[in-house]
């Protein structure tokens, strides 16, 4: 059964777009104000070492330069744990990472902060700090890091197992182990068993826009944000518990984003600027460089791993088995879980056991990075799934959909699924023209993989007010990097059966609307979506007393369909019901607040062609399609954008992108010259195939659609290159010499 | 960035006299390694020369028998652009068209490419393989020498204090030429390695190559091709070609690729511009 | 001695002028001087072409472009595209085709666009990726930015 | 009674064993008859009179928002995850 839909599943134009197209949208770094300063940061040219003086005298002394800060400047408040919205950390971590405090631990570490009259003369007034260093041996790589011997960047951090600290100081912040079944039982049922080791490079989200922050400190106490943010309560509430202040004397206005992917939740710069601007009185704006960002915003982790999966000759998966070291940079916190609990998600494995393990090493502090975690993880299972299906001689859909999840299946880490897609994804996948079309040319393979996400619910708040017009306001705290503007907007229209033009939605700071978490975990169509729902239904309950007294009646008696109230033959359209709000009681407000259950998880699948210069180990895509169960698209255009859009970036960290360290620590290729992300010129067109498997956990069957793409392309592109080129590569990024030499190696 | 003047002298002797009152002054034609180099504190001149303001920089002008006269600050953009420069060197239009993008296209020249001496400098191998000379002016007066010559180290030349390249000369072309280079991805990228390569031929054998090579050596390198003058033109001459341009090769391992790696690129590179410059040449007679 | 330089230009074809540092970029002086901030900020090294103004009709990354070099020059800058209140028919195709998501990017794509379809109004789809490959977008995969191109040639020419 | 599957590494405070039956009405009723029958499960667990922040709680295979207060009915099956958040994890 499909229901019928007036808005959803259609394509207006977005309600921000005309802004985004004149250069009229106001992003972080476009703020200008009366008096402002501008910040530059001091960072740490060292991957290791000890602080062991800081004279700022020099910059102070320069002309132009108004305020200085270092660590000393922030409230010496105790440590704590807090969570927010990066999940659970201690306080100590997260403004160590803003300023350093005692020892840096990457390289680009922040260890102060100059304001000054310009740009030119902070970034001057930085270069004239002098510190003092004992540089340290540093760490690199989750192998590294664990062996005997290594480096040790916390003296203080004990490996936790379970939530028990244990005495081991390793750099092993985490270790877990999830096991359903019994897996060595599984493996000797087995007639096939693959174990291989798999290594991925740091790869960063790569977003355009730098990171940016704004602050003015008033007379009065209250400290104004204005900054980039996929979380404007996020950085208000670090804001705050850094600068050791009650959470509402910090008001953040979240401007335009420029990308985030993950990327823009945690704070950097809020801080420093908030001090800065304490002591000079003054607005004070930081704008990172691209260097600052490569080297000390959070790239997602690089990660060593080892999937073994033992298979029947029928292609039965009896058993599974993993091993994952993610390098959690400086601080803890890899997102080896998520990655845990997704690398055998897309299949129905009875003996399964999975060891994670969250390794700090001398990198920047890695953050999320669409469905965090998972896509290293499928670039280990699906090539050995891949491997096990070609000895097998079985075709490679075929093997995945004999042992796909489905509803009730068990996941490693304990729940079953409720309805899931991943069947659907195969089958669309088995059934595209891509899959059953010809290679077209020597040197040519093609390769599939598929992946999983979790999504995630979290709190949202809306509020809706009627205009006379019948036309509504919407209001929401969800900072719009993609278009959800219009996604929570045409929710709360078809509601209330008005065209999604007539929804004038406005994020908006957070003084003026319920907290809202971050724009991430694919949540925000899915739980702003629903809050605006909810406010919707608040305005229809609202308009059916009105009408009610309009008709003398009891407003149980009001009927509401399609954008028209009714009864016994009388009927009032929304926008005619709307002109009468003044003379049936006064203004219409509508509210939605919600921490929603019934979160629904995608399965994403890949199909990619490549050819493979056999002299170069040049990697061309030649043609790649992402399939997605979506639950509910609804603008399917940006539900498209969204599936080619993690589908470029799973392509950029298969084939080129990669942090490359030298032996001290530092990023050579720091710029997006060397970077390497995908250009137009790279790249075919992305054909998309939409899987619709409803979410029965929300009303309109939404999933989420911006994080569970990204997660089989790299996996995909190194099946596809086996095939082109006759080697199966283990490490990523799969670039053209580490092709070659594995051809040599042959 | 810290601060310098800036200057845009209308004629060579004011540029001169700038460039030599201050040792550390830079000229600026396209910027778009200049102002990089300064940004990344690389380079901290105290006064930028703005050359694009002098005619016989901006000069681009072609007359058969007597080649091509490219001023130091012509931006890429207009060498393409040219029809009868593109007919004649068909190579080195296709140059200008991919160092950068565009917009660096828009902006950047050869003569910035060539001053800059960067190894991996795209247009220099093709200048080398193509004979050009660079003509030289400073306070002592004027100067010509080979581009083969004009790097001496990573980002050095032999500009001396005071002197400005004031343009590059390419000599009328009897053969075929063409610069291929490696990049991972398709544009807007820095050579792994490239070969650029010329060749005139007679009675279907080659007469002469020439061979120069970038980012495998501290500067762009000609290759000794002296031994493939009378080869016949067939396959295990384009290997011959390719081996010895892999031997010339004094590659290192960096983040843009490894060394045997990048030996190995020279050879494919050598041998399939070789071939493609043998095709041309044939197709110019 | 240091001292501002003033410099006459034209940029959106109205007559400008301004002080600024040498050292100050086409681009700082648009955004943090003449508070044109259409034209973004994304590398300042060229890279990524989201600081993309016409100059003398080519197409430039305004950062590595002084302001001074500005003098007597005329600008395009994002703010310069629409038609007084009529987007010009890229703008609408980008809207019509999605083909934006965060739109940090889309200023300098509409500008580089805009100048392939002004010198060739019937580009192919391999001549406008070739184009177009100086400006980086990390949102879209540039399947939409393409096909808003494509479509808006059509209706140039009509 | 409630089939509470125990996290593998918390297995060995109850014995080696996968799940235990546990009474309860909600899911601070259940961790503290937990507490009872196997002590020391409860400190992994509970924090500040709250779920540990990187936990979460799922209650007959729906992750619920509200952690130690949400509901539990008498054949419900509880698993305790970590935590997935829209950021890092």
């Amino acid at each position: 059964m499909s229901t019928q839909y007036n808005v959803i599943g259609t394509r207006p134009i977005r309600h921000d777009g005309a802004d985004k197209v004149t250069g009229r949208a106001l992003y972080g770094a476009d703020i200008q104000l009366n008096g402002l300063l501008h910040g530059a940061i001091l960072r740490s040219p060292h991957a290791h070492a000890r602080i062991k003086r800081i004279d700022t005298s020099k910059a102070e002394a320069l002309p132009g330069v108004k305020a200085v800060a270092t660590a000393a400047d922030f409230p010496a408040a105790g440590d704590k744990i807090v969570d927010l919205g990066e999940g659970a950390t201690p306080l100590s971590y997260i403004r160590g990472n803003v300023l350093a405090q005692g020892k840096v631990l990457y390289r680009g570490h922040a260890i102060a902060g100059v304001a000054a009259t310009s740009a030119h003369i902070a970034e001057e007034a930085a270069s004239l700090i002098e510190v003092e260093y004992e540089v340290l041996p540093c760490t690199l790589t989750a192998p590294d890091a664990m062996k005997d011997g290594a480096p040790i960047l916390h003296e203080d951090l004990h490996m936790q197992e379970f939530g028990k600290k244990t005495d081991k100081v390793n750099n092993v912040a985490d270790h877990f182990r999830f096991s359903i079944g019994d897996a060595e039982k599984g493996f000797e049922e087995a007639d096939l068993i693959i174990e291989r080791e798999f290594h991925t490079s740091t790869v960063h989200q790569g977003y355009i826009e730098p990171h940016n922050a704004t602050v003015l400190w008033n007379n009065d106490g209250r400290v104004q944000v204005w900054t980039s943010t996929q979380g404007s309560f996020v950085v208000r509430d670090t804001t705050a518990c850094i600068l050791d202040l009650p959470v509402a004397q910090v008001k953040v206005t979240p401007m335009e984003i420029g990308g985030g992917f993950g990327g823009k939740i945690p704070v950097y710069l809020e801080p420093v600027a908030a001090v800065l601007s304490k002591k000079s009185g003054r607005p004070v704006k930081i704008v990172m460089t691209r260097k600052d960002v490569f080297e000390a915003s959070g790239p997602t982790p690089g990660s060593y791993i080892r999937a073994k999966i033992g298979a029947k000759r029928d292609g039965t998966f009896t058993a599974a088995q993993a091993y994952l070291a993610y390098e959690a940079g400086a601080y803890p916190g890899a997102m080896v879980g998520p990655g845990a609990m997704c690398i055998f998600a897309a299949y129905d494995i009875k003996n399964v056991t999975v060891d994670g393990y969250d390794v700090v090493v001398n990198k920047p502090s890695t953050a999320a990075y669409r469905a965090p975690g998972a896509t290293n993880a499928a670039f280990a299972a699906e090539s050995v799934v891949d491997e096990i299906a070609e000895k097998l001689g079985i075709d490679p859909v075929d093997i995945r959909l004999k042992n796909a999840a489905k509803e009730g299946t068990q996941r490693v880490d304990g729940p079953k699924y409720r309805r899931v897609g991943c069947v659907e994804v195969l089958q669309a996948i088995k059934a595209s023209e891509h899959y059953n079309a010809p290679l077209g040319g020597p040197n040519r393979g093609r390769g599939i993989g598929i992946g999983f996400w979790f999504n995630v619910g979290l709190p949202s708040s809306c509020t809706i007010s009627v205009n006379a017009d019948g036309s509504v306001n919407l209001v929401e705290g969800s900072t719009d990097i993609g278009g959800t503007r219009t996604s929570i907007a045409m929710q709360a229209a078809e509601v209330l059966g008005i065209p999604a033009e007539q929804v004038h939605p406005s994020v908006v700071d957070t003084d003026s609307i319920g907290f809202t978490a971050v724009t991430g975990g694919s949540r925000t169509t899915f739980a702003t979506g629903w809050a605006a729902i909810e406010a919707a239904r608040d305005i229809v309950r609202q308009m059916k007393e009105r009408a009610a007294k309009l008709w003398e009646t009891e407003p149980a008696e009001v009927n509401f369909e399609n954008g028209v109230f009714s009864k016994n033959g009388k009927s009032m359209p929304f926008a005619e019901l709307a002109s009468k709000i003044g003379e049936t009681g006064g203004p219409i407000v509508g509210r939605g607040a919600v921490n929603p259950r019934g979160v629904g998880g995608s399965f994403a699948g890949a199909i990619a062609d490549v050819e493979v210069d056999p002299e170069t180990g040049k990697t061309q895509v030649v043609r790649f399609t992402s399939i997605q169960d979506v639950g509910k698209a609804i603008h399917p255009a940006y539900v498209e954008g969204q599936m080619q859009g993690g589908s470029v970036q799973g392509i950029g960290w298969g084939l080129n992108e990669e942090y490359y360290m030298d032996t001290t620590g530092t990023m050579r290729n720091s710029s997006l010259l060397d970077y390497r992300m995908p250009t137009a010129l790279d790249l075919p067109m992305i054909e998309t195939i939409i899987v619709e498997v409803p979410n029965p956990g929300h009303p309109f069957g939404v999933r989420g659609v911006g994080e569970a793409n990204i997660v089989p392309p790299p996996a995909a592109l190194a099946n596809a290159i086996h095939q082109a080129a006759g080697v199966r590569l283990r490490t990523l990024p799969m670039k053209p010499s580490t092709i070659m030499e594995a051809v040599w190696a042959k | 960035m810290k601060w310098f003047d800036y200057q845009a002298p209308r004629n060579i002797g004011e540029a001169v006299e700038a460039m030599t009152l201050h040792p550390t002054a830079r000229p600026l034609a396209g910027g778009t390694d200049l102002l990089v180099q300064m940004r990344a504190g690389r380079r901290t001149p105290d006064l930028i020369v703005d050359i694009k303001k002098i005619p016989e920089l901006n000069q681009l002008h072609f007359e058969p028998g007597l080649g091509l006269t490219l001023g130091a600050a012509v931006p890429c953009y207009r060498i393409y652009n040219d029809s009868a420069v593109s007919r004649a060197y068909p190579s080195l239009a296709e140059v200008a068209n991919i160092i950068g993008g565009t917009q660096i296209q828009g902006r950047a020249s050869i003569g910035g490419n060539l001053c800059n001496a960067a190894p991996s400098a795209d247009s220099i191998p093709l200048l080398i393989a193509l004979g050009a000379t660079a003509r030289i002016t400073g306070p002592s007066g004027e100067r010509t020498i080979d581009v083969a010559a004009f790097c001496t180290a990573p980002g050095v030349n032999v500009l001396q204090p005071g002197e400005i390249l004031v343009s590059i000369q390419i000599p009328p072309t009897a053969g075929g030429a063409r610069y291929l280079r490696f990049i991972p991805r398709n544009e807007m990228d820095i050579a792994v390695a490239g070969a650029g390569v010329s060749v005139t031929l007679s009675n279907g054998n080659i007469q002469s190559a020439k061979i120069a090579l970038a980012s495998v050596a501290p500067t762009p390198i000609t290759v000794d091709a002296s031994s493939l003058s009378g080869a016949p033109v067939n396959d295990d001459t384009l290997k011959k070609a390719g081996e010895l341009a892999a031997a010339a090769a004094k590659p290192i391992t960096d983040m843009r690729g490894t060394a045997d790696y990048r030996r190995h690129l020279c050879a494919v590179l050598t041998r399939r511009a070789l071939a493609s410059a043998i095709a041309a040449a044939k197709e110019s007679k | 001695m240091e001292r501002k330089v003033h410099v006459q230009t034209t940029i959106n074809g109205e007559p400008a002028e301004f002080l600024c540092e040498p050292r100050q970029s086409l681009l700082e002086c648009l955004r943090d001087i003449l508070n044109l901030t259409g034209t973004k900020e994304g590398c300042n090294d060229g890279n990524c072409g989201a600081c993309t103004v016409t100059m003398d009709g080519r197409i430039v990354t305004s950062c590595l472009v002084l302001g001074v070099e500005a003098e007597g020059a005329e600008i395009t800058t994002i703010e310069g595209i629409a038609r007084g209140n009529e987007l010009h028919p890229l703008q609408k195709a980008f809207l019509e085709e999605a083909a934006l998501q965060c739109g940090i990017c889309t200023p300098g794509f509409i500008v580089a666009a805009k100048a392939l379809l002004d010198q060739e109004p019937h580009p192919t789809e391999e001549r406008i990726r070739w184009w177009l490959a100086n400006n980086l977008c990390r949102c879209t995969g540039y399947d939409k930015i393409v096909k808003a191109v494509q479509k808006a040639a059509q209706e140039v020419t009509l | 009674m409630a089939t509470v599957y125990l996290p593998t590494l918390l297995r060995p405070l109850a014995g080696g064993r996968e799940s235990v039956q546990v009474e309860g009405a909600t899911v601070r009723q259940i961790i503290d008859n937990l507490e009872q029958q196997h002590p020391g499960i409860k400190e992994r667990l509970v924090e500040n009179n709250r779920l540990k922040p990187n936990i979460s709680v799922a209650v007959d295979n729906e992750i619920l928002p509200l952690g130690l207060i949400e509901s539990v009915n008498p054949d419900s099956e509880i698993h305790f995850v970590q935590a997935i958040t829209g950021g890092k994890n």
